[in-house]
């Protein structure tokens, strides 16, 4: 539930300039979807933007204020697994909350919540590494819906999984997002994904990364992804990136 | 070429027995682009084993040019998922191993590498060893090595599932491209339906555990397909429906 | 598989009888050598049952050396895990810690413990201080290397979902750093054990008045072969039940199955 | 903070240089001002000695052929723990039968510490230089079997399926496949064999005997000399660090292979 301003954001690693000049902004409850080619430093972007990594310009605002870690919740979920396997599912999922110090009572009201939103109930107490792909993502989305963030980052988080799983977790993604109403930046280089979940969309370049478009999506949800609209909406993005 | 009848494949570990191939019977003809599509881990690994060799049915049978098939052969070539290159062996090492091991002089052997590791795109890259080369060139070593040692038969065991989305659309075009220049029999197993639709001449579809065939789809699209083209999402879609999904 | 591992059972204690055997054979039955300086089996085990109770001719019975040595080893060897895993974490952890100490541990390092026992002696005298310095040297050592790498192998994509969460430098220490460093600082600790049982028995042949190290230096001078072998059996026993006290404190701290 | 210097290599060494020289200035402040001084001679003292024994003999040798008396006991007590260590780990971790028979046998004799021989070597061999070999030779051969047989028994079985679909039979599956998969673990053991190596021969010197670099320091602590104690220790420290380096480099060149790097 908060307002992301991005201006003149520009990162560079040495005498290699990743981030040039972006500048965006996403509103309240919005579902911005970023799509690029690899190895356009989408993940450097990522992280720069909560500042992981330090900034050569620019600025990025929170609902006016500098982004500060401490001060605004933000989630983060990653490509690569992200579940901690020396913690249970459920002790996961309270990592967040725990961090952020919710009370007692708000900690346990929003484990069973989220733990029945990603519909692992019945694993609250299984290790990450008896788990299969699909619910250890399951259990980094449940770990970041917990702490309700003003801003979820998500980098390529169905990269791995198989089609079908994809299409379910877009679905419920979808779902929960029309629930909580959360701010979304969703990174990836599948278009088709792109064109299916997002409110707008934003296209970037290659290396030194600029933004090359930035439009609305206006299909109606729910989408299906053999409607001629959604076909041309895809072919339209892909002409955009062109590296396939 | 390879036929199954009636393959079936029950493991036992301390008394628990865990049926995981239920009575497979299916057809590969001479130069057939064959893909075994199934859902998540079941059974597809323990299949591919059992045509190559390096494990045994439990009941039916399984012939390879009317051979019974008993023993790995080097008729019969594998591509793994996690290419199984020998970190020790240069490119040129590793695609001339099968030879090598059939006693080939060295320089018949150079030779014959060269010529497969030029057919995968990788002449350049002789002396270098795995561990300095991405996903998808090891791959193609791995590509290049089952090649090498001229099997009439090659299994490829879900060869693209760790590379990254980009690599992988590449990989499939250019499986297409080795397999058009150089035919051979191929039984290529995926759990991904747009690479099964890229690639396949025949597409058998698995159950999910314990597997058994569920269903088979002819595709007679032109090649090379394309993968935004409406006939290939309406395929898609059709096929889709027909997976079971694993959880 | 049921009666393969019964088949290699059988030949495990099989090998192991026969190695019993011949260790008889060669020493009573074929007398190679005079059995002062290589007694059979029986001869070490009465020796065993007598050593429990007699004092000759080291001065003490087994138990009063075992226990000797027993406060040397885990008074030097807790000092220095102690020490050592907390000082290994930071240096991990820490940039500029990394930066002061490492150079400084680097250049200690390479004296093997051993070599450290003269100097104590000449310092602390062959008492109790001087031995258990020598082994707080040989354990801190393993124990720093095992955490420092445990740390630094933690994986950063931990480390950021933390600090996205706003956990602060130490709290991701804390709650990331060392739990996914524990494997590796349990290692840690097991090598240190190792090391200090060594040097313990190094310090107290050369400079003591008690303990095993000292027993068994004591029957070498008075060439009671199977009253050492009755020394070096302990110390070996008693090792190995140090280790496996480890192993199961491992088992009950590191979750996850990261300990198979 | 922004980093002084780009390349964290040449950070590294200047630190090194750093704490080498405030060591150096702590200890020289500590002897001139503190009661240490009557036991502990200035850190230029001791340097002063160690370039003085170059030439000087120290009973009856000087310093450069003390080590090396240390350290030909170690190459010969450590060249016998592989040849006997490396092949029986391997053959511990190839064949079942191989490991039945070893393992039991093995697993009794490693939990005493190799200097806990040294009293029954003694015994045995007399205080000459076979006892010394025997001693090197038990202390490095436990941790070389260990990573032998750990190398030899977890070679990945995919590359063992992939090699026999390629044709090779059993007997070349172990020429090409298990021995060049278990080099690197081989290597961890040898470097941990090669340090308890040169632990054994400094404690096995310093129980019996009358040259050598644990020989010097023994004798400085009974003559109470300490500048020959230390001078011995930091040449001990030296040569260790030598010694694992040099096998480093072997490692590096044979394992090649292994290596991340660009």
């Amino acid at each position: 539930m908060s307002k992301v301003e991005v201006n003149h954001l520009t990162k560079s690693f040495g005498s290699l300039k990743v981030l040039d000049d972006i500048s965006f902004q996403v509103n309240d409850g919005d579902f911005l979807c970023i799509v690029g080619p690899t190895g356009c430093g989408k993940t450097t972007f990522l992280n720069s933007l909560v500042k992981l990594y330090d900034i050569d310009d620019g600025e990025i605002l929170i609902n006016g204020e500098e982004v500060d870690l401490n001060k605004h919740s933000i989630a983060y979920i990653m490509q690569e697994y992200s579940t901690m396997s020396w913690l249970t599912v459920k002790e996961n999922i309270q990592f967040g909350m725990k961090v952020r110090k919710f009370s007692k009572e708000k900690l346990n009201r929003k484990t069973e919540e989220v733990l029945k939103m990603v519909g692992l109930e019945k694993f609250a107490d299984y290790y990450p590494e008896q788990l299969s792909a699909s619910m250890l993502q399951r259990v980094s989305i449940a770990r970041a819906f917990a702490v309700e963030p003003d801003l979820l980052l998500m980098d390529e988080p169905y990269g791995q999984l198989d089609l079908e799983l994809r299409f379910r977790l877009e679905d419920e993604l979808i779902r929960i997002w029309q629930e909580t109403k959360t701010t979304i930046v969703f990174i990836t280089h599948n278009i088709e994904e792109a064109v299916y979940m997002s409110q707008r969309i934003m296209v970037l370049t290659n290396k030194p990364t600029k933004v090359k478009e930035d439009f609305v999506n206006p299909l109606p949800l729910p989408r299906n992804v053999t409607e001629e609209k959604f076909i041309e909406m895809r072919n339209k993005v892909t002409n955009l990136i062109k590296w396939w | 070429m390879i036929s199954c009848k009636h393959v079936s494949k029950t493991f036992e570990n301390n008394g628990q027995k865990n049926e995981v191939l239920k009575d497979i019977s299916l057809e590969v003809a001479e130069n057939e682009f064959v893909v075994i599509l199934g859902p998540g881990q079941c059974g597809k690994t323990t299949l591919v084993n059992i045509m190559a060799g390096l494990d045994h049915e439990t009941a039916g049978s399984v012939t390879v040019n009317g051979k019974q098939v008993d023993g790995p052969a080097p008729e019969r070539g594998v591509v793994y998922q996690k290419t199984a290159l020998f970190p020790w062996l240069t490119v040129e090492g590793n695609v001339g191993f099968g030879p090598k091991m059939a006693g080939l002089p060295k320089k018949e052997r150079k030779e014959k590498a060269k010529h497969y590791i030029d057919l995968v795109g990788l002449s350049g890259f002789e002396k270098s060893y795995p561990i300095k080369l991405s996903g998808g060139m090891r791959q193609r070593v791995g590509i290049a090595r089952a090649y090498c040692n001229n099997p009439s038969v090659l299994l490829m065991d879900e060869p693209f599932g760790h590379l990254d989305a980009q690599t992988r659309y590449l990989m499939q075009e250019e499986v297409e491209r080795i397999w058009s220049q150089d035919k051979r029999t191929v039984v290529f197993i995926t759990n991904n339906i747009e690479e099964a639709l890229y690639l396949a001449d025949r597409i058998i579809l698995l159950s999910n555990c314990p597997t058994t065939v569920r269903n088979e789809f002819k595709i007679d699209l032109p090649r090379p397909r394309d993968y935004i083209s409406p006939e290939f999402l309406k395929l898609r879609e059709e096929i889709s429906k027909h997976v079971e999904t694993t959880e | 598989m049921k009666e393969k591992k019964l088949k290699y059972t059988l030949i495990s204690t099989a090998s192991v009888f026969c190695f019993l055997l011949i260790w008889y054979l060669i020493a009573d039955v074929f007398k190679v050598f005079p059995s002062s300086t290589f007694p059979s089996p029986f001869k070490v085990a009465t020796a065993f049952v007598r050593k429990l109770t007699v004092t000759t001719p080291d001065g003490g019975t087994l138990g009063k050396h075992l226990i000797a040595s027993l406060k040397v080893v885990l008074l030097g060897y807790l000092l220095g895990i102690v020490i050592g895993v907390p000082l290994g974490i930071l240096m991990g952890w820490y940039r500029r810690v990394d930066l002061i100490v490492k150079p400084l541990f680097d250049l200690i390092r390479p004296i093997p413990p051993v070599g450290w026992i003269p100097l104590m002696i000449l310092w602390l005298g062959i008492g109790i201080q001087a031995k258990a310095t020598v082994i707080f040297v040989s354990a801190v050592t393993p124990a720093i290397i095992n955490a420092y790498t445990g740390i630094k192998q933690t994986n950063p994509v931990h480390i950021w979902v933390a600090r996205t969460f706003g956990a602060s430098n130490f709290e991701t220490l804390l709650k990331v750093g060392i739990p996914s460093a524990l494997p590796m600082i349990f290692a840690g600790l097991k090598v240190s054990l190792g090391a200090s049982w060594m040097a313990l028995v190094a310090a107290e042949m050369l400079a003591s008045t008690e303990g095993l190290g000292y027993m068994i230096q004591m029957n070498r001078m008075v060439g009671k072969a199977d009253n050492i072998m009755v020394g070096m059996i302990t110390i070996g026993l008693v090792g190995a039940l140090l280790t496996y006290i480890l192993e199961t404190l491992e088992k009950k701290l590191v979750k996850g199955g990261r300990n198979k | 903070m922004k980093k002084k210097f780009q390349n964290s290599k040449t950070e590294t060494v200047v630190y090194f240089i750093c704490s080498l020289v405030g060591l150096l200035i702590v200890w020289q402040l500590a002897v001139s001002f503190t009661s240490l001084q009557k036991v502990m001679p200035s850190p230029f003292v001791v340097l002063g000695f160690i370039g003085q024994s170059l030439t000087q003999k120290i009973g009856g040798k000087i310093l450069p052929l003390h080590i090396l008396a240390s350290l030909k006991r170690v190459f010969v007590g450590y060249f016998l723990a592989c040849i006997i260590g490396i092949p029986l780990g391997i053959l511990m971790g190839c064949s079942k039968t191989g490991k039945a028979i070893v393992k039991p046998i093995f697993e009794l004799l490693r939990p005493i510490p190799g200097l806990a021989w040294i009293p029954l070597a003694i015994l045995w061999f007399g205080i000459g230089e076979t006892s010394k070999y025997f001693i090197i030779c038990v202390s490095a051969i436990v941790s070389i079997i260990l990573n032998a047989y750990a190398g030899a028994s977890q070679v990945d079985q995919t590359l063992v399926g992939a090699a026999r679909m390629l044709g090779a039979k059993p007997a070349q599956i172990f020429l090409y496949i298990t021995l060049p998969a278990s080099v690197p673990q081989i290597f961890a053991g040898l470097q941990v064999g090669l340090s308890s190596s040169w632990m054994a021969v400094i404690a096995a010197e310093m129980i019996r005997a009358n040259e050598g670099a644990g020989w010097i320091i023994t004798t400085g602590m009974e003559s109470g000399n300490t500048v020959q104690i230390l001078a011995g220790m930091i040449s001990i420290g030296l040569v260790g660090l030598l010694l694992a380096s040099l096998l480093r480099l072997i490692e590096r060149g044979l394992c090649s292979w292994n290596i991340q790097g660009r």
